[in-house]
């Protein structure tokens, strides 16, 4: 089994506050559905970010299938399979939804963009409801399923995911959690980062726990759910 | 909300409307909020609890309707008016004062400053000093319960998703409000910390604060919140215990999972 | 001084004819806000480009206006799209207000590199200077409204473009959001180009058009460019639409200034309109978010 | 005596007198060059030190202050905008630095200078009045007055109104136009309107070329009038033939037939003389001849004796060449200079001067009449 | 040289108090303010019309000056409050044009764009005009001093944090409890007064206004100085009006010994590099010689 994205000993971060990331090794098979997990401010997202291109890394290395990617810009990224759903931030609020997820499929061809977006508006019938309208208008949740389906307009090697179930009710989360498997099933690598830990860790095949910047555990998801240690620090219970 | 509560609602409102252009938002809320409470306001996704909020908190206007707090009636009125009257409310999309670090965002939300005057603000008197020794004082407490001493001298755009809601909670705090509103207080938070800030919320209560919070993690409303009210389609659906809502089926259908219900 | 319904109507074309003069370059200004969120009042120096290289191919090597104003698009576009790779791409980072403040200070460069090459005299094109047709009293300039037409007919195509197409859907991506846009396979910065490119090309065509209008020297640019942003800004910053009926408000509204005040009172008039615009629409006529 | 003179020169290189003052420092220059090839002052080279006012008071007020304290010249010309003008004035005065002027407000005069200012544009009544006088005698009834914002619009009015009245005829109409704008249409329509025989464009270079577009656009049939530096020759560069034809200018000017007005367009050659520059010339003579009369080129000595060489008995001179060789001859001159024969009142006003009126045909400008 | 040097201190004094300012308006508060000329105009003409027609001592004339154009500040940031960015960028530009073209017009009163001459200055006259430079020095930075240690209070205390927070989000501040328009007012009233006082000593120090004087150049060189040196900042504002004196004076004598080209093209040259000058030093410190920087630290 190759690993299909590999990272060894990143060091990155933002400006001046170079070291959030204080040499992170992961490594992602094909096909492989991981979830990170740990505190608020561990390097979660500053970890993704670095992955789809938003930061340079000071030293270290990303590769996707053996090809780095470190030093590519994010369309550098994207245009070699990976698609990225930010934390923050992750919709164009002036662009109606239909754009949006038009945007989301910017570099693929017109016919299946066309027919990706039909596909979306048939599996989330409140972005259907809401095509012509401005993202902007979107409720906090109503904007995290359009994030969500931006990145479903492609057909990416590796999703990587920054908490999308925050701010969705319990059955829009349920079934966000159903799409993602469902993703996964039809061999889509996924990195994914959940504060909804124990329910991305039910879904996820590996776990991983960052704290401050480093990786402090790996291993079956389901392991690590169950780890009494782990539950009490970061899981909550 | 058949049964009459013997004491008078905190916050109570009625037949609030709000409508964008089309999307009816609210469509004749109607809730109150008894004082000494934690109560939860859930909904589906769309259901206009963040609308609510900015209708209660005076950022934006009602169609119609009206909000009486603490039997004044405070619809349409400025925020800041809203807030000096002592009902103070977070952001849903954590809106950091991105060029503030978090202290001074913290200080921010501090009330009865006297160095907001001009005069004072020049002329330092001991009375704005020590105010804002006292303000500095509860700022790290606060941010010590909230995990966020150590970023205390970043600035707001320097954060994490999860330590910009943390910081959207702590200045709500600052304002030692009556009656706090916190739209989703902890989505993206660590369930850690969130329960932490749970039993936080509870001895707020216990001091006597009334609470009012959207939120869509189960787990922190039925360990927290009593009552519970649930809105669709921008009105009120029902009341209850957390158990009681639970177990409605029309809540089950529009907003519970499997696995909240199973 | 108004003595029946023609002198008003007359007064109204005329405020439309001025207004079609700041059309193009109003439209420019808008387009580039529309993509990267910053008043760049170097248009005024893309504006003076155009005119002079349109006036170098007219009156120097003889081309006709047809021929000339394409190249005012060029030249100014190019011009446009120099000024921001070098001075103004690095600064966007530190936000829109200081890029705008560096546009002032390139408008003033821009300016006096042409005055170095040109020096200050005044020049005029190389045409015929037509007849007014007059219909019932009413005077219209055919040359003039050859002017309005090319305007509203760049104003629509970029419409369409910036509404429609692939490019402008990315186009408006870039500007609420570049680094997601990057994400999803824009290159920003290459939008960012397009956009200056067509921004300073438009500048330059309507640089040429005050120049074949009036003349031109240095300052063509800058005496225009406080009526251009106040189109931009009347009718929403970052509309198209939006620029191109702020500058009939604009330009009507200065023509009225002998109606309400005194022609001396010109801008003041046309700032009261403003006013009176921005009081009930405080986004601009057409401006869709504040 | 070895340092050279040093004169200071404050042309409107940028802004809005850029059109002028380039021409205008290219013939202070010329003056400047030619009295050094002629041997300077007493022996001393001369050096024109310049700084660009920026047609702005601000910018004019610092330029001027460089000038005089750090080149320490002794007197400062060229002036153009009649706001620079009065900003530094007070500075010549209290340094005792001459300050010739081409600005037309009528006020520059009445400042408490102590006779160092000197004017070479009449006041704007006196011009005002010769032309509307000779518009009269013309035949023109009903004139109208388009002015752009300056400080003589009003003054200008009120001395076309009172002279239209007393020949019979009347002002049909009185606009005051911005200046820095771009389109004059309603204004032109306007004039159209008020059924005038005559225009009097009392304006500038910029906005004179578009209202005479514009009016030739709308089919104003009437005459056309305006100051010759509002429409200097250039403007048959910027403006068609059909559009420029029967413009009349006017301004002051030396005798026509003299042998001195003839030398001196040949001495400008092929570029045409603009008022301006025939003003400054002027003054630049005027500064170099007065220290040479004088004996020492200081600021003082400059004050009191430009009256000496302009005025009275002296043999007729108009260059600088010729007066300097006079001079150092030891023979009195009265000099006569390109924008007329140069006679200063007790206010520093010019006075005695004649009156060119010209027109234009086929892109180029003929002589109606001198008076 | 050595007086030329003062004169250009006393113009390095008037520029950084119309930086200060404007530092408060747009640097502390957020509001875009390009009519700061208009201001200045309106305590030029304030001050030189009461001292030289109704023959008010000085002193009051300035402060009158500073108290007229503290009032218009008032009712421009009333009118505009609701107004953002840019949108306030063009009302303001247009106040200025407004205030200069009225001083154009409205003769009975201003006297036109003859100006007003013959403007008092303190012992002009009775001293040489060396002695009066130094004099003005003196009066100008004294009076920036003044002004630099109250907005340096200012902008470091309470008020100054509120001013911040609503720069960055009004929506906050007002649900932080803080009467945001309230806040407004009162900072545009301050910016304009100090403004106005700065229009007011210029007016005495030059002994001349017209309205040519206040011209949208001028309004471009302060909001180029306080880019300069640093929005936000208070020694910013000082530090930038500082440099670019010593860019629009020094540029005379660098482009006086560049051979081989007219005149026109010196000038062109000159005012070239003020506006290279001014580009490069944002390109290499967008933020500023002095970059804002927070004083509110948790651990002193
Ligand atoms: N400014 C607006 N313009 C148009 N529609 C809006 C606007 N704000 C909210 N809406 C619409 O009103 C409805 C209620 O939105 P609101 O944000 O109140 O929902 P919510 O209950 O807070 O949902 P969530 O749990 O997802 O945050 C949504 O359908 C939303 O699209
Ligand atoms: N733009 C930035 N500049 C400087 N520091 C930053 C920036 N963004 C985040 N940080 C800091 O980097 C650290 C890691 O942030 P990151 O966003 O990766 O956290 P996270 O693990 O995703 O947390 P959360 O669960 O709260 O989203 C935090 O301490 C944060 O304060
Ligand atoms: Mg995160
Ligand atoms: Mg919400």
């Amino acid at each position: 089994m190759t690993a299909l994205l590999e990272v060894e000993a990143l060091v990155g971060g933002y400006g001046a506050a170079d070291e959030i990331l204080k040499g992170i090794t992961v490594a992602l098979p094909e096909r492989r559905m991981a979830a990170i997990v740990g505190p608020n401010g561990a390097g979660k997202s500053t970890l993704l970010k670095a992955i789809a291109g938003m930061l340079r890394a000071k030293s270290g290395q990303v590769r996707l299938s053996g090809e780095l990617l470190t030093g590519l810009p994010p369309r550098g990224v994207a245009m070699r399979g990976v698609a990225f759903v930010p934390q923050e931030a992750n919709i164009f609020p002036s662009l109606s939804v239909r754009e949006n997820l038009e945007m989301g499929g910017y570099l693929e061809p017109r016919a299946t963009v066309t027919q990706r977006v039909e596909g979306l508006f048939a599996r989330f019938p409140m972005l259907a409801e809401k095509r012509r309208r401005a993202a902007r208008t979107l409720s906090g949740g109503q904007r995290q399923i359009l994030a969500m389906g931006m990145a479903l307009m492609v057909a990416p090697k590796l999703l990587l995911l920054d908490e999308p179930s925050a701010g969705l009710s319990p059955k829009a989360a349920e079934s966000l959690f159903d799409d993602i498997a469902a993703i996964h099933a039809e061999g889509t690598a996924i990195l994914m980062v959940e504060q909804n830990a124990l329910e991305a860790l039910a879904i996820a095949e590996d776990g991983i726990v960052l704290v401050d910047g480093r990786v402090a555990r790996t291993g079956p998801a389901a392991e690590l759910a169950s780890d009494p240690e782990v539950r009490r620090l970061f899981l909550g219970g | 909300m058949t049964e009459s509560s013997p004491q008078p609602a905190l916050l109570e409102i009625s037949d609030l409307r709000r409508s964008f252009g089309g999307v009816v938002a609210l469509n004749g809320l109607a809730l109150q909020v008894r004082p000494g409470t934690v109560t939860a306001l859930i909904g589906p996704n769309g259901a206009g609890k963040s609308t609510a909020f900015q209708c209660i908190s005076g950022v934006i206007r009602p169609d119609a309707g009206r909000v009486i707090f603490d039997g004044q009636d405070i619809t349409g009125l400025r925020p800041d008016r809203i807030t000096g009257a002592g009902l103070v409310r977070s952001f849903q999309i954590a809106r950091g004062i991105p060029r503030l670090t978090v202290l001074e965002n913290l200080l921010l939300y501090g009330q009865a400053q006297p160095g907001e005057g001009v005069a004072a603000a020049i002329l330092r008197p001991a009375a704005m000093r020590a105010r804002e020794e006292a303000l500095r004082e509860r700022a790290r407490a606060v941010a010590a319960r909230l995990n966020l001493t150590r970023v205390l001298d970043n600035q707001a755009a320097a954060l994490s998703g999860g330590q910009k809601k943390l910081m959207e909670i702590g200045r709500a705090l600052m304002a030692e409000p009556r009656l706090l509103l916190l739209d989703e207080p902890v989505a993206g938070v660590n369930p850690s910390l969130s329960a932490e800030i749970a039993s936080h919320i509870g001895s707020l209560r216990d001091e006597g604060m009334t609470v009012l919070i959207v939120e869509h993690h189960m787990d922190f409303v039925a360990s927290l919140c009593d009552p519970v009210i649930v809105m669709a389609e921008g009105r009120f659906l029902v009341q209850g215990s957390f158990e009681q809502v639970a177990a409605d089926a029309r809540v089950q259908e529009a907003y519970m999972g499997r696995r909240v219900h199973a | 001084m108004i003595q029946d319904w023609r002198d008003l109507a007359q007064v109204l074309l005329n405020g439309v004819m001025a207004g079609s003069v700041l059309m193009l370059p109003a439209i420019g200004f808008n387009c580039i806000f529309a993509v990267l969120r910053y008043p760049n009042f170097a248009i005024a120096g893309f504006a003076t480009t155009g005119a002079f290289a349109g006036w170098v191919a007219n009156a120097v090597y003889g081309w006709p206006v047809g021929l000339a104003l394409p190249l005012a698009f060029l030249v100014a576009g190019l011009v446009a799209l120099l000024a921001e790779e070098a001075a103004f791409r690095p600064l966007r980072p530190a936000g829109p207000l200081t890029v705008a403040i560096a546009s002032v200070a390139m408008t003033l460069l821009i300016e006096n590199i042409l005055r170095f090459s040109f020096g200050n005299d005044l020049r005029g094109y190389d045409l015929p200077i037509l007849r007014d047709w007059r219909f019932d009293g009413i005077r219209i300039n055919p040359q003039q409204l050859q002017n309005t037409g090319y305007a509203i007919v760049a104003a629509g195509g970029l419409f369409l473009l910036l509404g429609f197409s692939r490019l402008g859907r990315a186009m408006r991506a870039v500007a609420d959001n570049p680094v997601l846009a990057d994400i999803k396979g824009v290159d920003p910065n290459r939008i960012a180009r397009v956009a200056v490119f067509i921004g300073g090309g438009l500048a330059g065509c309507g640089g040429m058009l005050v120049g074949i209008d009036t003349s031109i020297d240095p300052l063509t640019g800058f005496r225009v460019v406080l009526s251009v942003f106040a189109a931009a800004v009347v009718g929403g910053l970052g509309s198209i639409p939006g620029a191109a009926l702020g500058a009939m408000v604009v330009g009507v509204g200065e023509e009225m200034a002998g109606l309400v005040l005194s022609p001396a009172y010109r801008t003041v008039t046309a700032f009261l309109a403003i006013l009176l615009v921005l009081m009930f629409r405080p986004q601009g006529i057409l401006g869709g978010r504040n | 005596q070895t340092a050279p003179v040093v004169f200071g020169a404050l042309p409107p290189l940028t802004g809005a007198g850029g059109p002028y003052g380039p021409a205008m420092l290219r013939a202070m220059q010329g003056v400047v060059e030619a009295a050094n090839s002629a041997g300077g002052i007493k022996g001393r080279q001369i050096r024109l030190a310049f700084e660009d006012d920026q047609t702005n008071p601000d910018a004019g007020v610092r330029g001027a202050r460089k000038l005089i304290d750090v080149d320490r010249v002794q007197a400062l010309m060229g002036t153009w905008a009649s706001s620079v003008t009065t900003a530094v004035a007070p500075l010549c005065w209290e340094n005792r630095v001459p300050l010739f002027t081409v600005s037309g407000a009528d006020s520059i005069t009445l400042l408490p200078h102590q006779g160092h200012i000197f004017r070479t544009q009449p006041n704007s009544r006196l011009q005002i009045e010769t032309a509307t006088k000779w518009l009269l005698g013309k035949g023109a009834r009903r004139v109208f007055h388009m002015a752009a914002q300056s400080p003589f619009a009003q003054s200008s009015q009120d001395v076309m109104t009172e002279v239209m009245r007393a020949g019979g005829g009347a002002v049909s109409g009185y606009v005051v136009y911005e200046r820095d704008k771009t389109a004059f249409r309603s204004e032109v329509d306007t004039i159209m309107r008020s059924r005038s025989d005559t225009v009097m464009l009392n304006g500038y270079l910029p906005d004179v070329t578009i209202l005479l577009r514009e009016l030739y656009r709308a089919g104003f049939d009437g005459r056309r009038f305006t100051f010759a530096y509002a429409a200097p020759a250039s403007v048959f560069g910027t403006l068609p033939n059909e559009v420029t034809n029967g413009l009349t200018t006017f301004q002051p000017s030396p005798d026509l037939n003299s042998p001195a007005f003839t030398r001196l367009k040949a001495a400008f050659g092929s570029t045409e003389v603009d008022p301006y520059s025939a003003q400054v010339h002027d003054h630049a003579t005027m500064a170099i001849l007065a220290a040479a009369q004088g004996g020492d080129a200081t600021g003082t000595v400059i004050r009191d004796n430009v009256r000496k060489i302009c005025q009275g008995d002296g043999e007729k001179v108009d260059n600088v060449t010729d007066g300097l060789r006079l001079i150092a001859a030891g023979r009195a001159v009265n000099f006569e200079g390109a924008s007329g024969p140069c006679e200063f009142d007790e206010r520093g006003d010019i006075r005695g001067t004649k009156f060119r009126y010209e027109v234009a045909e086929g892109g180029a400008y003929r002589v109606l009449e001198l008076v | 040289m050595d007086a030329y040097l003062i004169a250009m201190l006393v113009f390095a004094g008037f520029y950084a108090l119309m930086a200060l300012g404007l530092n408060v308006i747009w640097g502390l508060t957020g509001m875009v303010n390009l009519g700061l000329v208009g201001f200045f105009a309106l305590g030029a003409y304030a001050s030189a019309l009461l001292t030289t027609k109704l023959f008010w001592p000085m002193p009051l004339g300035w402060a009158a000056g500073a108290v007229v154009a503290a009032a218009a500040g008032a009712i421009m940031a009333l009118i505009v409050a609701r107004l953002r960015g840019d949108y306030l960028a063009i009302v303001t530009l247009g106040f200025a044009e407004v205030i200069r073209l009225t001083a154009s017009n409205e003769i009975w009163l201003t006297n036109g764009t003859d100006g007003i001459s013959g403007i008092p200055g303190p012992w002009r006259g009775d001293v040489s005009p060396p002695e009066f430079n130094l004099i003005y020095l003196g009066i100008v930075w004294t009076a920036v001093a003044v002004v630099f240690v109250l907005l340096a209070r200012l902008s470091h205390s309470p008020f100054g944090r509120v001013l911040r927070a609503i720069r960055e989000d009004e929506d906050v501040a007002a649900v932080a409890g803080k009467p945001v328009l309230w806040f407004k007012v009162r900072a545009f009233t301050i910016g304009a007064a100090v403004l106005g006082g700065a229009g007011a000593l210029y007016a005495h120090y030059n002994a001349y206004i017209a309205p040519d004087g206040f011209a949208p150049l001028l309004t471009i060189y302060i909001v180029l100085a306080l880019t300069a040196g640093g929005v936000g900042a208070m020694r910013g504002a000082i530090i930038g009006a500082l440099f670019v004196i010593a860019l629009l004076e020094s540029t005379r004598f660098l482009s006086a010994i560049i051979p081989g080209v007219s005149p026109v093209q010196k000038a062109a040259l000159r005012e070239g590099a003020i506006a290279l000058s001014l580009i490069l030093l944002l390109r290499f410190r967008p933020q500023g010689l002095i970059p804002e920087k927070t004083r509110t630290k948790a651990t002193p």
